[in-house]
């Protein structure tokens, strides 16, 4: 295992300048800072984890230690140097000593109980909310499908029927226990925000739970871990923590049904022709601003937006209603009705669109509407949603038999414009 | 290997451990073959154990008489392949073939009774295998099974037919095989064509001159079958089959007795337990 | 070639000619196409296994490249996420069952037999089917390649119930996933079939004197891999039998709407899917276990234990497969119980480590290419082995799980431990095989900057998982801090690449061009390198007896007593009518082409077509078995001098070209029956 | 086996044990199975604890298993090394199978029942 290198000394420098390039390369500690870092944990779930984590890693280290420098030795120490070495009467041909491997055997057991302690703890913590916080913890139903998550709060009842429902943003109180009853209404999903707590799967036919408390307010990232199809890679979502105040202020505020801006109704024809925005496969759906106070940018989204345009939102509203939106779309209090596609009721206060994946903006909610396909591929507003046999259409119609797609749902610019500005001003 | 030394067949001296290639072979195979049908057993009695909603109640579809029935058949075939192996290890070729024969009749028997089994529950007891979990795992258990039963069919026919080969290779045999095989393949469909027009005719009272017009065809069939197997079966001449080849017929009797022995716990735990 | 019987052989029992159809006649063809097709010869057989495997590591290889591209920067769009998905499905089934697990075969078919002194396994004929029949199963999971319906993207894993019909497939002609279920199926077919014959083998056909406690661990490990394979195949077969009848027969057996369970699914697949990730390992020990103690030029330390543990490994195996479904929600006491249980299996593995370097010590280590190989082996699988701890511990995997750390952490496993392993296998036993000596320049160069880009790929990986970067994601967001280990994870995947290039190269050039070796050139320890190399077709001319555990090296070190034996087992074989070998059959081949045939048109959902399939099966199992008989004699000539016929440079013709058929040596001017006067064959019957 | 390579003639050796017939063996055990078998049937019509039925069944089939290995496939009479080889994938399939069961009845295991399946998920299907 030994470089044949020319001079130790060159070696040396050699790795210095390696290891000095590749700090400035790598950026210090970006490796295990990002927005879903293990390292940083935000909650007690994570960070029982994180801790079983260390153990593993510092028993593990030692062993690797001992045993790598052991292994250096002897590979340094009995290497045969030269010729007469290699064709010299071979060693004694001993067989072993049982002493020795009996003890190491014992040892390796000791390491292993060391790390079991600590784990089978944890095994017990993190697998439900504890006993004595059982009755402070808040209940949410999350549930995965192709290719976003739909969050119920079934403690929150509406008025008429039912209970608050959102899509993609889990609000959770912070500094308390939530748990998150893990459904699933297709495939395999994974619920996952690393920095509250490991994942859990969402299972068909299989009721599982996790639980996570957030310590302080903050906005954390939380992506589907589970291979769930050709979007996989895409499915993402948010989760918010709150003050009690806050979080009891957004509740109050999503039982509301639906926010009408009011229109002056000056029978004008609608006449904009926005500036058409070209957006490659892909493209990035993120900005650096939103990314430097997320939470904050969080909080501005709950205020209507300055620059509404009220006849725009009643043409989107329309439009909403023409293109057959309110199929598969709750916006409650207006016409939408529709439950297999994420509640819109409030789809301007929340920060992302499109399964987590693209800043809530004009700009993003024009590219999302105009060409899904482009944004998510192969996704359900697109292809339409299988129903048993046959399929209920989205943008386009699937011959069951070819799998040949149609054209049946068309929105040009200024339509994206016009159902931008409506979604936008549902806060 | 030479023919002339006497055989002791629980000693191969031909192999490091004295068990025959062949044995240990299928004994290893067997090994596997509990997990398979581990795992399909599992997969039946979770979905017992936990029955997903609208499972048929099953106790009312299952009919005990017939699977005894079944059960004891198979037991039986079991014997006569012991004994097919007992008379071959000390050279009866002719009891050996007997005995081989009886193992094929019970062994068709009882894919008979399995036909007739699930005929009965998908058309009589609406179990498909597609409206219900109960009908995919049962079927697909006890499907698998009857498959290793018609394999153990298939392999006892040919090894029958083995038993002919002539001693003499400068015979031509191989053309013969094909065409005994052929006859008796299409002797025991036109055989169980009949006999199953025969029992509909007793049921429905009908006069044995309706059964004739019905079945001629079936009827002639296996009268001529039959025949011709009995020509081929009639063989003087010395065969190159003998107590060499009782390791041949101990592996695939190993085989077939495993076949037994997988439908004593199926019939324990698929269908007794049911009545619980 | 024409059966020759010279005049000076005894002529034992010449029984009339069976008369037989002209289809029936037997091959007897020594060289040229035909000669393959129809080969039951253990060598052979293992270098079709050995040339198909690393083909289709060229395959799986390529598929990663690719996957790399694509991750190299955040929102990449080289390629579509339909096509990442078929490209990391198709990495995984590629490389786990199309190319470690038949490079295993391919030297548990050759080394294996020679390593306990036999002449073949035990069943030749099955032996070349298993052979046949993986090459089917291969060719049915590629062909998605090809046609509409794409290359099946379900994982190589397959959860339920993204393999359902309502998921799966887009259209009525989709059969991607089909393919893939009758891919796996076909193969595991295959892999029972060989495994059964190679249990019969090690433990019926040892030379005598070899007891089990004297062999060779690399054939221990074969039995233990073998077992595995018998052992855990019948449940992911039985999985897809499920799932087969779930896509064609509507079942309900993983179709949510009728009440099935798709975590059934998963725990039948780990029931087969953890056994398997010691079946890649274990041939993988077995190899550097060779080739330390020949390089240390002293015994492996503590043989028993090495060996007690590879059983051990192989018996707890069994028992951990939960421990991939950690995060499934088992609840707390099943978790607790699999991740004790995945605690003590690291026991087993760690002391092989041990031993390993016990071997080392006050030993005289010759630095060769293989040596490197394998001591990069034991730091790679060490890394290995730590990352898998972590991931017993259950709260910890509940963050790695399905994240980049566990990708790093099977990669070490699988190619710092397996592929390390594997490809020591074929530098150490090349001049065996082959009789030509691979480079040391080229050989250690090749290691380096495989060692160097493997590390450079995989170790990042482990920061990206720790990170939160989940696996089988063909996007990422660049705001991630996924950014740079990402890319240098792809500069370090072409490195490797070139590595992988450089060695193959190396190969190649050596099999043509490369100086011919001495025998032994190792200072071997084990049976296989008493032979001449290349070995002639009946290996050992005289049955050896073994007296020790490292067999060869007693018999280097007792030479009078060894050829006293010699003599005298010479006389007693010759006695006995010589050397029987197995003679060559078409029927394997044909059973194989009629399950490719049956599983193609299954797959297609087309059942008449799947029954003929099914026919042909049967039919050349039937031509097969009455066939039982056949044995050719050959007597060895005995003298070293003589040549024998090399497969060396024929064999990679004909996989390369059908047209090999008139570049290989039978196609040249008829062979005079001089240069093969070593062997006379007759058929005996 | 025809095709090893070493072939040695078989040395004549003594039949010492297996000589008698084993015939009225194998009739014996027959009857003995099938009389097994008529009991098993009878046993779950009788009016007694459930736990007793259940166990005596598994009692019943066990002997019938072990009667049909151990006699009908010879491995009384073999070398016990075949008998090993056959146990250890009967073992492993038995521990396979009651770890399933066990992990699949446990309280945590259960499949949620429709009616909570249709409650939390009314979307698609």
């Amino acid at each position: 295992m030994r470089l044949p290198a020319p001079s130790r000394i060159a070696f040396r420098q050699l790795a210095a300048l390696s290891l000095a390039s590749l700090a400035s390369f790598l950026g210090g500690w970006s490796w295990i800072e990002g927005p879903q870092s293990t390292f940083d944990t935000q909650g007690p779930v994570a960070k029982s984890q994180l801790d079983v984590f260390y153990t593993t890693v510092w028993v593990t280290g030692i062993i690797f230690v001992v045993v790598a420098g052991v292994l250096t030795y002897a590979t340094l120490k009995f290497r045969a140097r030269n010729e007469s070495d290699a064709h010299a009467e071979p060693p004694a041909q001993s067989h072993g000593n049982p002493f020795i491997e009996l003890g190491l055997i014992a040892a390796s057991v000791f390491a292993l109980v060391i790390i079991a302690v600590p784990t089978l703890r944890a095994i017990w913590y993190t697998y439900d909310v504890p006993e004595a916080e059982k009755a402070n913890a808040y209940e949410v139903n999350a549930t995965g499908l192709q290719w976003w998550f739909r969050f119920d709060y079934p403690s929150e009842g509406l008025d008429n029927s039912g209970h608050l429902v959102t899509g993609n943003e889990l609000v959770i109180p912070a500094n308390r226990p939530v748990r998150i009853n893990l459904r699933t209404a297709d495939v395999i999903h994974s619920f996952w925000v690393p920095k509250l707590a490991g994942k859990v799967d969402m299972l068909p036919n299989r009721g599982n739970h996790l639980w996570l408390q957030a310590d302080q307010p903050g906005y954390f990232w939380g992506q589907c871990a589970e291979f769930c199809g050709e979007d996989h890679a895409v499915m993402r979502f948010r989760v918010i923590a709150l003050e009690a105040k806050d979080f009891a202020e957004w509740v109050a505020q999503q039982k509301q049904p639906a926010r009408t801006v009011a229109t002056n109704l000056t029978a004008e024809p609608l006449r904009i022709q926005p500036a058409s925005l070209t957006f490659k496969r892909n493209a990035p759906g993120w900005s650096q601003e939103f990314d430097l106070n997320p939470l904050e940018n969080w909080k501005q989204k709950q205020f209507p937006e300055k620059d509404e345009n009220p006849a725009l939102i009643a043409h989107g509203r329309k439009l909403f209603q023409e293109k057959s939106c309110i199929s598969c779309h709750t916006v409650r209090g207006h016409e939408g009705v529709g439950t297999t596609a994420p509640d819109l009721t409030h789809v301007g206060a929340r920060t992302t669109i499109a399964g987590g994946l693209l800043e809530n903006n004009e700009a993003n909610l024009r590219r999302w509407i105009i060409d899904p396909n482009n944004v998510k591929p192969g996704n359900k507003m697109y292809v339409g949603v299988p129903l048993g046999a046959s399929v209920m259409p989205g943008y386009m119609l699937r011959d069951a038999k070819t799998g040949h797609l149609t054209p049946n749902i068309k929105i040009d610019n200024s339509e994206g414009a016009a159902l931008a500005a409506y979604l936008l001003s549902l806060k | 290997m030479s023919h002339a030394a006497t055989i002791d067949h629980h000693h191969d001296v031909t192999t490091s451990t004295g068990i025959p290639n062949k044995k240990l072979f299928m004994w290893a195979f067997l090994a596997s073959d509990c997990m398979f049908f581990g795992a399909l057993i599992s997969t039946h009695l979770i979905y017992r154990l936990h029955p997903p909603p609208g499972s048929p109640d099953v106790s009312k579809i299952f009919s005990i008489e017939l699977t005894s029935f079944s059960t004891f058949i198979l037991l039986m075939s079991s014997l006569l392949m012991a004994l097919a192996v007992n008379s071959l290890q000390k050279g009866h070729v002719r009891s050996t073939r007997h005995n081989l024969l009886g193992t094929i009749f019970f062994g068709l028997i009882f894919l008979g009774c399995q036909v007739y089994e699930f005929n009965h529950f998908v058309h009589e007891k609406g179990l498909t295998l597609s409206n219900s979990i109960f009908g995919s795992t049962f079927y697909t258990l006890t499907g698998t099974h009857g498959c290793h039963v018609a394999i153990g069919v298939l392999w006892l026919v040919l090894m029958y037919i083995r038993s002919f080969k002539p001693a003499d290779p400068s015979r031509s045999w191989l053309a013969r095989a094909i065409a005994h095989f052929v006859v008796f393949t299409i002797t025991t469909v036109a055989g169980t064509a009949a006999v199953l027009g025969l029992v509909h005719t007793i049921q429905s009272h009908e006069s044995l001159s309706v059964f004739i017009d019905h079945h001629l065809l079936a009827t002639s069939t296996t009268v001529i079958g039959l025949a011709l197997l009995t020509w081929f079966g009639f063989s003087r001449k010395p065969v190159d089959f003998g107590e060499a080849n009782a390791i041949d017929v101990e592996s695939m009797g190993l085989y077939w007795h495993f076949v037994d022995i997988v439908w004593i716990v199926i019939f324990t735990v698929v269908y007794l337990l049911e009545y619980l | 070639m024409d059966t020759i019987a010279p005049a000076s052989l005894p002529t034992h029992e010449a029984p009339a000619a069976e008369k037989r159809p002209w289809i029936f006649t037997r091959p007897t063809a020594k060289t040229g196409l035909i000669s393959w097709l129809t080969t039951v010869d253990h060598k052979r057989v293992g270098l079709m296994y050995g040339f198909s495997a690393l083909f289709f590591f060229l395959v799986g290889g390529f598929e990663a490249l690719l996957i790399r591209i694509q991750l190299a920067v955040p929102n990449n769009t080289f390629l579509q996420h339909q096509t990442y998905n078929e490209l990391f499905t198709m990495h995984a089934t590629t490389m786990i069952f199309l190319a470690v697990m038949p490079l295993s075969a391919a030297f548990f078919n050759y080394i294996m037999p020679l390593q306990i002194g036999a002449r073949d396994v035990a069943f030749p004929r099955l032996n070349g089917f298993a052979f046949w029949v993986f090459l089917a199963g291969a060719i049915i999971l590629n062909v998605g390649w090809f046609i509409k319906a794409g290359s099946p993207d379900i994982g190589w894993f397959g959860y339920a119930p993204l393999t359902s019909k309502a998921y799966s497939s887009q259209f009525a002609g989709d059969i991607s996933t089909d393919l893939w279920v009758m891919g796996l199926q076909i193969l595991g077919v295959s892999s029972v079939v060989g495994s059964l014959n190679f249990i019969v083998t090690i433990i019926n056909l040892r030379a005598p004197g070899m007891t089990m406690m004297r062999l060779p661990v690399f054939t221990w490990m074969t039995l233990i891999t073998a077992f595995l394979i018998i052992l855990s195949f019948p449940a992911i077969t039985i999985a897809l039998v499920e799932l087969m009848m779930d896509r064609n027969f509507d079942t309900g057996f993983f179709e949510i709407s009728k009440g099935g369970l798709p975590i059934l699914w998963q725990h039948l697949f780990w029931v087969f899917g953890h056994p398997e990730v010691y079946i890649l390992i274990l041939p993988a020990m077995g190899i550097i276990s060779e080739i330390l103690p020949t390089f240390s030029r002293k015994p492996l330390f503590g043989y028993p234990i090495v060996v007690f543990s590879g059983a051990c490994i192989g018996f707890l195996g069994f028992g951990v497969w939960s421990h991939h479904m950690f995060t499934t929600g088992m609840g707390a006491v099943a978790t607790a119980a699999f991740s004790l249980a995945t605690m003590a299996i690291a026991v087993p593995t760690g002391v092989k480590i041990f031993n390993w370097i016990g071997t080392l010590w006050g030993g005289h280590l010759k630095m060769t290419t293989p040596m490197m190989f394998a001591l990069g082996f034991i730091w790679m699988f060490m890394m290995g082995g730590f990352s898998g701890v972590m991931h017993a511990a259950a709260p910890a995997d509940a963050q790695q799980q399905d994240s980049y750390f566990v990708v790093a952490h099977f990669h070490y496993v699988l190619i710092g431990g397996s592929v390390f392993a594997l490809l020591a296998g074929i530098h150490y036993w090349f001049p065996l095989i082959f009789g030509r000596t691979v480079s040391e320049f080229w050989g250690k160069l090749s290691f380096w900057v495989i060692f160097v880009g493997f590390n450079t790929t995989f170790f990042p990986m482990h920061f990206l998982g720790l990170n939160g970067m989940p696996r089988r994601t063909a996007v990422y967001d660049g705001n991630m801090g996924w950014n740079s280990p990402n890319f240098i994870a792809t500069i370090g995947a072409f490195i490797l690449g070139i590595g992988i290039a450089i060695y193959f190269v190396t190969m190649v050039y050596t099999l043509f061009k490369g100086p011919k070796a001495a025998r032994d050139p190792w200072d071997g320890r084990t049976l296989e390198w008493a032979l001449p190399n290349p070995p002639p077709e009946y290996n050992f001319a005289v049955t050896p007896s073994v007296h020790a555990r490292d067999a060869f090296w007693y018999e280097k070190h007792h030479r009078d007593e060894i050829a006293r034996e010699k003599i005298q087992h010479a006389r007693s074989e010759s006695e006995h009518g010589g050397i029987h070998m197995p003679s060559q059959s078409w029927f394997p081949l044909l059973t194989a082409i009629g399950m490719l045939v049956g599983s193609l048109f299954l797959a297609n959902h087309n059942y008449l077509g799947a029954i003929s399939g099914g026919g042909l099966t049967i039919l050349g199992a039937y031509l097969w078995s009455p066939k039982a008989q056949a044995a050719t004699t050959c007597t060895p000539n005995l003298t070293p001098t003589a040549k024998t016929p090399t497969p060396s440079t024929e064999l990679p013709l004909i996989f390369l070209f059908p047209l090999s058929l008139y570049l290989s040596p039978s196609s040249s001017p008829p062979i005079p029956p001089t240069p093969t006067p070593s062997i006379g064959i007759k058929t005996k019957d | 086996m025809s095709l090893t390579m070493d072939a040695k003639i078989a040395t004549p050796t003594t039949h010492a044990g297996h000589t008698q017939s084993k015939f009225h063996t194998f009739v014996q055990i027959a009857m003995v199975l099938s009389v097994i078998t008529g009991v098993e049937i009878v046993i779950i019509y009788l009016p007694i604890g459930k736990w007793l039925v259940v166990s005596s069944l598994v009692v019943l089939s066990t002997v019938k298993f072990l009667l049909v290995i151990f006699y009908f496939m010879h491995l009384k009479w073999d070398k016990v090394f075949c008998t090993i080889l056959f146990f250890i994938g009967l073992v492993l399939a038995l521990g396979t199978v009651a770890a399933l069961l066990a992990l699949f009845g446990a309280e945590a295991s259960a499949p949620l029942t429709s009616q909570i399946l249709h409650h939390s998920a009314p979307v698609i299907v």
